[in-house]
């Protein structure tokens, strides 16, 4: 059994079959279906980008969606939701109008069954301030993403994290991506740009910059003295997106955090993420006392898609079997036990 | 993240009207993980054997509708889905000569978390279908 | 008398008098004259500035200038060159072409009597290493002028280090601007942008992020998502070519330290750098034996020169006077001796 | 950062060969702290109340030698000097009106140790002078 109790449960978002949904290779009640059989059973989905007619999708959506639920035995965990301020041309949004566009996608959560509403990250603290009470009352939490290069010392998440500590709102919280934890510089990027034409001198000056906790920043100026190409300037670019932080860090904000995106890149052979430490990062959830799900988030596909063919089902099956090691599920499966209730399907 | 596949293989066409050929469309996606208002849309620029289509005659069909380029700007009651292969058509009396034709598309977006321009480009060589 | 003994000496780059010679108010021989009267005997000089008909003056402009070396008393200590590798449109200079620019400012020092060249940041280690033996040769110092944002652990300036500590050559080293030290984000950049239009709330955000060793680089996407206008964006863009370091970062690298540019924004009436601790940089040089010279950079005047009269000559007198004070110099004059060997002009 | 000194007070001035009127001149600065060759200086824009001198009809003249705007990436052996005031002229057959004028002078220089192109502009009311 398990040596330390946990309350963490496994889910994934349809982000993560984006390319497989993008072709219409796999329809909507495919991924709900493909969640389920994997023990996935906290949905997260994206309705700007699986509901046709976003956003207003008419009843039988709701109503089909629901029934999926029902028949596969998984529940709406989170929605996410985008903020387009620049929608009008010329000019930004009022905070009226964010307030309003919010509101309207937790109108939409709320008719989905979800508990987490995800706030992109360009949503004003002033927009959460004004739509916490909003979401409280529907028994909803918006949840900004902290999404890399963002952290929780960032000047624009300080700001958040002023409204949400004098509010005080049970509605109000973090929705951390765990690409904020990227240990060292995703090889399914790297592979990239040397295929697209990065010279390997260039490509390993910014991957062990990257990875020795150089100055990524100081790579575009070097990059371009060293007579950079566009591509090269690229992956020297990536690598001031891309940030390690110790998982440490959500301690600290432990009562803002509702759910987690386990973004990843690549799940190896091996059965391990090759650029975010999961086994790092999973016991600090444990030692935090996390009781919600990690929601998976694969997004390696638009690095490989030139020359592979996209596998995002086998990739989230990987990390599945990843999450169920460390959390200790294989133990309880071993032990002729289920250890987490109701995941009888694996 | 999806430019691969913003010009869809085997679509493009000449556009007849009654007895003439009036110009030529093909079909295009977004380059996007969603799907967009349509207001959103700054440009969708199509470059056929190295010319570019002026604004003026394009326009672009989603789901039954269609609008003149110069006119997304203002549609915030529709969207182009995510994966919809939409149509982009290209006024030019007498269309395409037949065989193969060099195809590029360039579509500019104004995504609100981003700080610079988003979209993507795209390029194919394209047989003319009937 | 001085209770540290020391060896350094006072200097003027006329890169600090670039307001009023660009407006002729001032000419050469003025600047070499000012410079003598204050006792900063170390004059750097920036040929592509100063030099009419650069690069070939023709001989009267060194006998000129030889003479007025010893009219006032002065030392050509180091001159400035511009590595300019964007020359010819559509291509970057080839190794051979920088080596032979290089060269060429080379002779030029050597030809103004100097001892330092400053290497401007974009110069290749390439190009330092096919240079070296000809600045020996020369008895000249080819020294890479590390300036905000960079630094010695930025990747840049690491291929630097490793030519220099592989080649061991006694022609090659550093010459630190000391704008790598700005403690406080400087009073003259963040009241330009208010007069420019800058917002106070977000100007105040920069100041304090910089401040307070904030994310500067997050400040982009902030004002982005504040809705920050061009000004704006640019004290944003602004905090990230600022730096501060410890100034005990060059102990180090003082045996490649040979010349300071003692960069500095503002001189306020108490008599200290606004921005730049002086008061803690100097101990440092002390204590690390430097004995070469400070040598004056005012870069205030493109903040202020809207609504101000520029006045360098004044700003060049009391960074001196500040010199003086730290240098224990001014014990010296107390005690009725000169503290430095010749600097009865003061 | 020497913006505010690109264009010269009191220099704005008609052309005159023979009997004609062929343009119009002024006198600008480098807004920059060295003086620069000119092969790197990318463009000299000129607009007089409202109205862009097309690049073809400008020419620079620095101490005394006159080159056209479209031959300056070709000249590696001259420079502009740091605070020289050169004289850009227009060739705008009739020149300019009697009175004020409106003028806006944009430069473009490409500095190698800069990622982005360098350079600045500024905006005068200039008279006219005879
Ligand atoms: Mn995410
Ligand atoms: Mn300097």
């Amino acid at each position: 059994m398990l040596s330390t109790a946990h309350q963490i449960k496994r889910g994934v978002s349809f982000y993560s079959y984006q390319e497989e949904c993008f072709l219409k290779k796999m329809s909507l009640e495919d991924c709900v279906s493909e969640a389920a059989t994997i023990g996935a059973l906290g949905i997260e989905i994206i309705p700007e980008q699986s509901m046709t007619g976003y956003p207003d999708p008419g009843e039988a959506f709701y109503r089909t969606w629901g029934g999926w639920m029902e028949k596969y035995g998984t529940t709406t965990v989170a929605t996410d939701l985008f903020l387009d301020t620049k929608r009008y041309p010329g000019r930004v949004m009022t905070l009226d109008e964010m307030t309003e566009s919010v509101r309207r996608d937790l109108d939409i959560a709320k008719r989905m069954g979800a508990k987490h509403v995800r706030a992109i990250i360009n949503t004003p603290p002033e927009v959460m301030e004004a739509c916490a009470s909003y979401a409280e009352k529907l028994g909803l939490k918006l949840l900004l993403e902290v999404h890399a290069p963002f952290h929780y010392e960032h000047p624009w998440v300080i700001r958040h994290l002023e409204v949400m500590h004098r509010l005080q709102s049970p509605a109000l919280g973090f929705m951390p991506d765990m690409g904020t934890f990227v240990e060292r510089f995703p090889r399914v990027m790297s592979d990239r740009a040397l295929r697209d034409g990065a010279r390997p001198h260039l490509v390993e000056l910014a991957v062990e910059t990257y990875n020795s906790r150089g100055d990524v920043h100081g790579l575009m100026d070097t990059f371009n003295y060293m007579g950079a190409n566009p591509v090269e300037q690229g992956i020297a670019r990536l690598s001031t997106f891309l940030t390690w932080n110790d998982p440490r860090v959500m301690l600290e904000h432990m009562p803002l955090i509702h759910h987690i995106q386990a973004k990843f890149y690549e799940m190896t052979d091996e059965g391990t993420e090759y650029s975010i430490p999961y086994d790092k990062i999973i016991p600090v959830l444990i030692e935090g006392g996390y009781n919600g799900y990690l929601s998976s988030e694969y997004e390696g596909n638009r690095h490989i898609q030139d020359i592979f063919e996209v596998d995002s089902v086998e990739q989230v099956r990987r990390q599945h079997r990843m999450f169920e090691r460390l959390l200790g599920e294989d133990e309880g499966v071993a032990a002729g036990a289920s250890a987490q209730g109701g995941h009888s399907v694996r | 993240m999806f430019d691969k596949y913003m010009i869809v293989e085997d679509t493009l066409r000449n556009v007849v009207e009654g007895d003439d050929v009036t110009g030529f469309q093909l079909g295009v996606r977004l380059p996007y993980y969603r799907g967009l208002g349509l207001s959103m849309v700054e440009d969708v620029q199509v470059t056929v054997d190295g010319e570019t289509a002026p604004a003026s005659a394009v326009s672009l069909t989603v789901h039954g509708n269609t609008y003149k380029l110069a006119d997304l700007p203002g549609i915030f009651d529709d969207r182009w889905e995510m994966g919809e292969i939409a149509t982009v058509a290209v006024d030019k009396p007498g269309g395409l000569g037949r065989g193969e034709h060099s195809v590029a598309v360039r579509e500019r977006l104004r995504i609100s978390y981003m700080p610079v321009p988003g979209g993507g480009a795209d390029q194919k060589v394209l047989a003319l279908r009937d």
